[in-house]
């Protein structure tokens, strides 16, 4: 008896270690098809609004300039960039897909959360690091999930177990800076991605099928695309903000 | 030892003089003390949140159903009464009527309690909660229609349901206990005219209760 | 002695057929039931006392891992260091613990229950299976209480003082179980209270034996039945008030909620109204219990009598019109704030009278300095110091600076340490030998005392200085400040006497558990004390007395002229002394 | 390490640190008439063989005197704490040509808004608060708002003038606390509070926050600086046109 739980541990261990060693988001079909696009932002960008860092030195110390909150991020080439790109219909829906043992990583540097917009499947663990050395508290404000509200006085990491239900967004904040806020994208599956400063994103691995792919940003809403794709192929899904 | 002279109906002899009141009666007095005090917090919290609130408060006839309570009101001062009769008739050495009187008392309470219940189903499927008024309900278009000043609508669901609920549960203890003495001492014939202890003391807890929902029926839903 | 001999030959008669549950679990015997409070009580104290240290050592240490700090959960303490949300939780459960659970069970539950019977010579309670129920409310609170610590986001965190709308908003304190677990139990607790004292004020009035008239009983007996009316018609408020945050955590109603109408200040209205006459519940028994002790100590009747009765009186009549000098700075209207003042000065005079008092005791007298006296007199010389830098809060100007700054912390640890748990060391020394029919070691108790008040004052005092320095309550790390970082030497040199404090206690609690078993066997009248306690067996049988004793003189008649002892019992009859009316049987 | 209470740099400070030393002469005497009397007594009156105590229940006279003292000294105090309580807190005691300052404290900041040249401060509103863009939740259709400078965590006051700060809280109770200044005022959602004083020492202090508010109280703290007013009108200047610069502060 005690063997086979030996047994099933090490196995369980081995498929872990697979997993994670796969490039591409776990749990993709190995023929899967890819949709990338480019999400851009049509008219002038606003102003992103300056912060004042005058009492947080440790944090002002890490700018040049006088730093601006990033709400609005466009690259050269006008794409935008922390736009949240996932697929909200269209996979199957007694699915399964194993949840990823790295945990995702949120670091507060420069009293600025980095990433600013990610992605976390359910379940899968968060790693919070305080890279700043002043202290942050960390409030996560969930609707479907429990919400959580803890604190990091000094350089730290706390390991905190994923959440229980998908939730798009979940947004977090600071409340020792006013300021500072992060947006996290709770979902079942590995099918999402976040816009890099050129604004383009790729989704890889999805089984054959027609979906509806959705664009979330924190200033001008969601757009949404539909996309059908057949095993192996690659498809573009291009989003087009207009700034007010 | 102790215990029979707790239990006499007279102070405990030999002894100083205290109050010329056996114990059981004494203490439940104490005991209504401080229950004047937890009411009177509840009570006077309502009297400051309703005097300190922004705007109006909601008319007594809108959400609630004078008629019913009123009904049920007079239901209760009826059960003190019986609760009177019930104490005369084992004073004077009557059981049987005692044995009457204490059942209608019970059955007095329990229909409050019954009708209260009702009350609290009927007011929550309208959408009046403690925390409120609900979404989309009944009242909530009434809030909108202006009937019902939105801004006091939570202070006075929290209040309503606070007090109303403590007094419904302090009606409750009463009819269980009244049930127990009922059981295992009015049945059994256990009361005499030597010793009513229960009768005397249940009924001093039954007044109080009473007198507290006249005043809550004052304050909540007449004025 | 006759009478001594009778009651002990009719105990030993006084057979006892209770199995042992109903004797010592679910019993109802006060003695036994003040006995349970005592272990109960005593081990909160240890509760908050290992809190208070890990609070030390962060105010003593910020942010430096705190040794077996790596046995606390991730959520407490990652890597020994403790996390702002736990301290915060710490501050409170401090509070919560050694207000609620150790000091007030200690005097009320432990003495009220113990001494009332004992000392007026009642049988028992009145209601004996209420004082039963009280005692295992008691538990379960106490027992909710601790469960609050170990649920997911940890206990409550608001201070013991639960400000809305911090404890009441789950956003805002981060803590939902514990906050909501925190009420509960003080809702619990207030019914535990309420019960009890419902029985000390039922058993006083109608249970004194033959004699004891008001003006015969013991101080305190009377700090006892003072303090049970303050209970009883302030916890309820508590309650209620508890009652009401515990639905707006969890049925989200709108009593403290600015947002729909409701008033942050009313929490605290009700709370201090409640909470003052709670901190007379905190010293009264005390005072009573010293008075006790100090004129046994010094072999003298205590002096003025009748003023210290109606300096207890006195205390709490004001204690219900004071409340609002907790609230100077809180927005409350300021006129209010004057009249409030006045009152909270003129509360200084009662306390000055018992004071004066004491002293005019030992004036003359022939002190024996056995442990109780010493504690005694420990808590005179502390409780001044409490009781004097009271008024520097309650002249308002002042009170404006020095308001929620350690400066309050030290006061009312001079008051609720140094006043009430070192008549709580005398009073357990004091009626050991009553509970458990063996003495306390007198050398160890000299130890304990000696150590304990030097490491109290090196801990406590300093808090004044930090506190005039402005040093706030409640921060994680006082260094942030730029005007405290002088004062952290301080703050270090605190928090080692506090570890020292709190080691000294261990010669306390040896001491207690030694002595109860291998102890010396106690004599009957080990103190030589005219109390009616005294005369029964050590420990009173069940039942205490078969026939009532009968009193016919008061409790302090020490050194009187004309008699061979320099004590004289309050039951012995001497040719002068008339037989005490009584009451007709069957009035009413 | 200071071992006084700290510097003074406010009008009320000197009359409230002599509230403290008198207070501290009364109670010192008492202290140590008492515990002096304590040592005396143990040490006169210990237990010796063939000694008895002397037999008295109390003497009226003495009782009378000190429970009269006690009494008096108490009254007289009260009434002239009372006198300064009035001036500090009274409900008109803040004078006319007070400068006005709002203070906004929210879980774990301090936001301060200054009236600008208009010397009003704009109409605020809990529901109009943006985090970042609008901390104190101005009303951008209040003409009074359009000059208000919002600054996090710095209080600037000139000195030898009336400040007044209004105190308003989003969240929990704080309490607004600056030592030197011997001011503290608890500041309570739902309520406005006023709150006035009047600098005297140019130079940085500290703003703490005095009521546990969270997590994050201990680091609820704001830098003081008080100004000469030519300092103050340059600062406010040079922030006004820095705001216009960014669009906020």
């Amino acid at each position: 008896m005690r063997r086979l739980g030996a047994v099933a541990v090490v196995g369980a261990g081995l498929v872990v270690l697979a997993l994670a060693t796969v490039r591409r988001p776990a749990g993709a079909a190995a023929d899967g098809a890819t949709v990338t696009g480019h999400v851009k932002l049509t008219g002038k960008a606003p102003a992103n609004p300056a912060i004042d860092m005058g009492e947080e030195p440790k944090c002002k110390a890490k700018y040049t300039t006088t730093p601006t909150d990033p709400v609005v991020v466009v690259g050269k080439t006008g794409g935008l960039a922390n736009v949240f790109v996932y697929v909200k219909t269209g996979l199957p829906a007694d699915a399964k897909y194993p949840t990823p043992t790295t945990a995702v990583e949120i670091d507060q540097n420069g009293c600025l959360y980095h990433p600013r917009v990610f992605g976390v499947m359910v379940g899968q663990g968060l790693a919070i690091k305080n890279s700043d050395g002043v202290l942050h508290n960390i409030k996560a404000l969930g609707k479907k999930n429990r919400p959580f509200n803890i604190s990091q006085p000094t350089n730290m990491v706390t390991q905190r177990a994923g959440f229980t239900v998908s939730e798009v967004m979940l947004p977090f904040e600071c409340n020792v800076h006013g300021w500072m806020h992060a947006f996290a994208g709770v979902l079942p599956d590995p099918f999402f991605a976040t816009t890099g400063d050129d604004g383009t994103f790729t989704i890889k691995g999805l089984p054959a099928g027609t979906y509806t792919i959705e664009a979330w940003h924190e200033k001008y809403g969601v757009q949404t695309a539909t996309v059908t794709v057949k095993a192996g192929e690659t498809k573009p899904a291009d989003f087009t903000f207009t700034a007010k | 030892m102790s215990q029979a002279m707790a239990d006499a109906m007279s102070p405990p002899f030999p002894a100083e003089r205290g109050l010329d009141v056996y114990n059981k009666k004494l203490g439940m007095w104490i005991f209504l003390a401080s229950e004047v005090m937890f009411f009177g917090a509840l009570i006077g919290s309502y009297v400051i949140l309703r005097f300190g609130a922004p705007g109006e408060w909601a008319r007594p006839g809108v959400v609630l159903n004078i008629k019913i309570t009123a009904f049920n009101t007079f239901l209760l001062i009826c059960s003190s009464v019986s609760m009177v009769k019930a104490y005369a008739s084992i004073a004077d050495g009557d059981p049987k009527k005692m044995k009457f009187w204490l059942l209608m008392t019970i059955l007095g309470g329990a229909c409050f309690v019954g009708i209260q219940v009702f009350e609290y189903i009927h007011l929550v499927e309208r959408g009046f909660l403690p925390s409120g008024v609900r979404e989309g309900s009944e009242l909530a278009e009434l809030v909108t229609a202006g009937t019902l000043p939105g801004a006091t609508m939570g202070l006075y669901g929290s209040t309503f349901f606070t007090m109303t609920g403590f007094h419904g549960f302090h009606v409750t203890c009463g009819v269980l206990s009244m049930l127990y003495l009922y059981l295992t001492k009015a049945l059994p014939g256990k009361f005499t005219t030597t010793d009513y202890a229960g009768i005397e003391v249940v009924g001093l807890y039954w007044h109080f209760v009473d007198l507290v929902w006249i005043i809550l029926f004052t304050i909540v839903y007449l004025v | 002695m006759s009478t001594v001999a009778a009651a002990a030959h009719t105990a030993h008669a006084h057979h006892d057929d209770r199995s042992f549950i109903r004797k010592y679990i679910f019993s109802t015997d006060h003695k036994i039931i003040g006995i349970q409070f005592l272990f109960l009580s005593l081990f909160f104290l240890l509760v908050g006392g290992i809190l208070a240290m890990q609070i030390r050592w962060q105010l003593g240490f910020p942010g430096k891992p705190m040794p077996g700090g790596t046995l606390l959960p991730e959520t407490m303490a990652p890597g020994g260091v403790i996390l702002p949300e736990y301290y915060i939780q710490l501050v409170t459960m401090h509070g919560t613990f050694m207000v609620f659970f150790a000091i007030m069970l200690l005097l009320v539950g432990v003495y009220a229950n113990f001494l009332i019977p004992l000392k007026i010579g009642a049988h028992d309670m009145a209601f004996p299976r209420i004082n039963m129920a009280s005692f295992w409310s008691a538990v379960a609170s106490g027992i909710v209480m601790l469960a609050s610590m170990y649920v997911p986001d940890g206990a409550a965190r608001a201070g013991w003082t639960m400000y809305v709308p911090l404890s009441a908003r789950e956003d805002l304190s981060g803590a939902a179980l514990g906050q909501q677990l925190w009420s509960v139990s003080i809702i619990l607790f207030g019914l535990s209270s309420v019960l009890g004292s419902l029985n000390y004020i039922t058993t006083v009035i109608n249970n004194r034996a033959p004699g004891m008239t008001w003006f015969r009983m013991p101080l305190s007996i009377w700090a006892l039945f003072i303090t049970a009316i303050l209970g009883l018609l302030a916890v309820p408020v508590l309650a209620g008030a508890a009652i009401m945050l515990l639905f707006e955590q969890v049925l989200g109603t709108h009593f403290f909620d600015p947002a729909s109408g409701g008033q942050a200040l009313l929490w605290q209205h009700l709370f201090w109204f409640f909470g003052h006459p709670e901190v007379y519940i905190l010293i009264l028994p005390a005072m009573g219990m010293v008075s006790d002790m100090i004129a046994n100590g010094s072999r003298k009747p205590i002096f003025g009598y009748h003023s210290m009765v109606f300096a207890i009186c006195g205390i709490a009549f004001l204690g219900w019109i004071v409340w609002g000098h907790h609230m100077f700075v809180s927005g409350m209207n300021p006129t209010l704030g004057s009249s409030f003042m006045v009152s909270t000065l003129l509360i200084a005079v009662p306390s000055a009278i018992k004071v004066f008092n004491w002293m005019g005791t030992m004036w003359r007298g022939n002190l024996r300095f056995h442990v109780p006296m010493l504690n005694a007199i420990g808590f005179v010389a502390m409780f001044t110091i409490g009781g004097l830098s009271g008024i520097f809060m309650a002249a308002t100007p002042v009170d404006m600076f020095i308001h929620d700054t350690y400066f309050i912390v030290a006061h009312i640890h001079y008051v609720l340490f140094g006043g009430s748990l070192f008549a709580i060391f005398g009073a357990i020394a004091y009626w050991f030998p009553k509970m458990f029919g063996r003495m306390m070691s007198e050398r160890w108790g000299k130890v304990h005392f000696w150590l304990t008040m030097v490491f109290y004052n090196c801990t406590f005092f300093p808090m004044h200085i930090i506190g005039m320095a402005g040093h706030m309550r409640r921060l994680y790390d006082p260094t942030i400040y730029d005007f405290l970082k002088p004062v952290q030497p301080m703050n270090e040199f605190i928090s080692w006497s506090a570890f020292a404090l709190f080691a000294s206690q261990a010669i306390f609690f040896v001491n207690f558990w030694w002595s109860m078993f291998k102890g010396e066997k106690a004599p009957l009248n080990p103190w030589e004390d005219n109390g009616l306690e005294w005369t029964l067996p050590s420990p009173a049988p069940h039942g205490n007395w078969e026939t009532p004793p009968t009193v016919y003189r008061g409790p302090y008649e020490f050194s009187a002229p004309g008699v061979s002892e320099d004590y004289l019992p309050q039951t012995k009859k001497l040719p002068t002394d008339r037989e005490p009316a009584l009451t007709p049987a069957g009035g009413h | 390490m200071n071992w006084w209470l700290p510097p003074q740099a406010s009008t009320f400070a000197p009359s409230i640190d002599l509230g403290f030393l008198v207070i501290l002469i009364i109670t010192g005497i008492t202290f140590v008439l008492v515990e002096v009397g304590l040592i005396v007594f143990v040490i006169r009156y210990r237990q010796r063989p063939g000694q008895k105590a002397h037999y008295t229940h109390g003497s009226t006279p003495a009782e009378v005197i000190w429970t009269a003292i006690p009494a008096v000294t108490m009254v007289i105090l009260g009434i002239v704490s009372n006198g300064l309580w009035v001036k500090i807190k009274g409900r008109n005691s803040v004078p006319a040509n007070a400068y006005t300052i709002g203070v906004h404290a929210k879980q774990f900041e301090w936001w301060i808004t200054y009236p600008g040249p208009d010397g009003k401060l704009g109409r605020t509103s809990t529901s109009l608060i943006q985090k970042t863009t609008n901390p104190t939740g101005l009303d951008p259709d209040d003409p009074a708002s359009k000059d208000d400078i919002v600054v996090r965590n710095q209080l600037h006051v000139p000195a030898g003038r009336p400040v007044v700060v209004y105190l308003s809280s989003e969240d929990v109770i704080h309490s607004f606390y600056v030592p030197q200044f011997r001011v503290r005022q608890d500041v309570v959602p739902g309520l406005e509070i006023k709150a006035w004083f009047e600098a005297t020492v140019p130079g940085q202090y500290e703003l703490g926050c005095s009521m546990l508010c969270g997590m994050g109280h201990y680091k609820m703290r704001a830098q003081v600086f008080v100004h000469t007013q030519a300092d103050f009108d340059a600062w406010v200047a040079q922030r006004a046109s820095q705001a216009k610069g960014e669009g906020t502060s």
